[in-house]
């Protein structure tokens, strides 16, 4: 699965892309926000307020509730501000 | 049409190549979004706009379709740039053109307030006390949201 | 700022001097009504506009002042040709400057609503059953009148 | 007085414009309007249907009713149709 990240939520990581394993027990947004809230303080830092974090499985928004599936491209980020 | 870009846009030959050669065209609206020298009280020195390639595209292209279905429009027009702008450059240029005025207008106002809350773009100014990204506004949700009730009827 | 005249005009030139060199400039919002091929059903090989001199020039400045009244605009441009004109033609531009979007949009609308029901010109086609006057449209009496209830309240 | 006639109006009558001294009786636009119809069967022609004129005194909308003098410039014509 390749996660990604923009904005301050990449810069708090500090990563703008990774690809890791579908972890155990991870089947929808919502699991991996959690376990990516333990990979690390920054981690814990970037994500911890779910509700300035937008959340797009397969270039698509999706919710906490969306399943999520080895393979899948997940991107994380803070609301946008174009235009 | 729709484009994401670094460069720089022509307002005039982007209008040209909207209207092309269709004299059915009676009305045209276009929206041009500016980099300005102060937001939220602080000055700003320059901007960088990062964007998420390939979901950029599909959000504006779904867009604009949406525009299209709405509205009895000959053609729309959104670019959209990125990278690093200075106060007084484009940003976003939307054009929608059709018979009448009301469809045009009311297309141009919709494409604007849907990309503003739905194309993943992010902005970053440099202010005098460093840089920082720009929060979202609530009111750009709420515009977003209007379109969302009843239309008000088109008369051609 | 309003001009009346037979020549064509520079959308972007107009564009360029409306937002000048002010970085406050967030927001640009551009009318521009074209001749169309054909109207009501029949088809147009050309138009000639005749207007009131003096009291046209008067009704745009009074119009652009009411705009400018009303929302918190840095700029705005009213030009509308007379004369012979033919399908594809520019008629009439209208360009609003805000900081923010909603005021140039609405301004815009407002424009190009009031200066259609208000200034004194009239349209005269060339069809092939021979030339007729534009009749006036119920609609665009009533696009007029929507300005003159509540506005919706400006966020900025 | 000067009159001025514009658009089907104008084509009617058959002028542009023309300069008459203020008629006896005449001191509202719609007076004005009544003594035109009978100056010939052009005016009464183009005049007939008051919902389709309109009139401005000094380059400002009229309605029927607004007083009218010698010296004021009274211009009759359809409704506009620019933009």
């Amino acid at each position: 699965m390749k996660i990604l990240y923009f904005a301050w939520i990449r810069s708090r990581i500090g990563l703008s892309e990774e690809t890791v394993d579908l972890p155990d027990g991870v089947s929808k947004a919502g699991e991996l926000l959690d376990w990516l809230r333990g990979r690390g303080p920054e981690y814990a830092d970037a994500l911890r307020d779910a509700s300035v974090v937008r959340i797009a499985v397969n270039e698509e928004y999706a919710s906490l509730d969306a399943p999520v599936a080895a393979g899948d491209e997940v991107a994380l980020f803070p609301p946008v501000t174009g235009g | 049409m729709i484009r994401i870009q670094k460069e720089d846009f022509d307002v005039a030959a982007e209008i040209a190549s909207v209207v092309g050669t269709d004299r059915s065209v009676g009305a045209v609206t276009v929206f041009i979004g500016l980099v300005r020298d102060i937001n939220g009280g602080e000055s700003i020195a320059d901007m960088t706009l990062e964007h998420y390639p390939g979901m950029t595209e599909k959000m504006l292209a779904r867009i604009e379709a949406e525009a299209m279905s709405r509205w009895p429009l000959s053609a729309s027009l959104i670019i959209h740039r990125y990278g690093h702008l200075q106060p007084g450059d484009r940003i976003v240029l939307v054009i929608s053109a059709s018979a009448h005025r009301q469809a045009a207008f009311e297309a141009s106002e919709f494409l604007v307030d849907w990309l503003k809350a739905k194309a993943p773009f992010w902005k970053r100014e440099t202010t005098p006390e460093g840089a920082r990204w720009v929060a979202a506004r609530d009111n750009d949700a709420a515009a977003a949201d209007r379109w969302t009730g009843e239309p008000r009827p088109i008369v051609v």
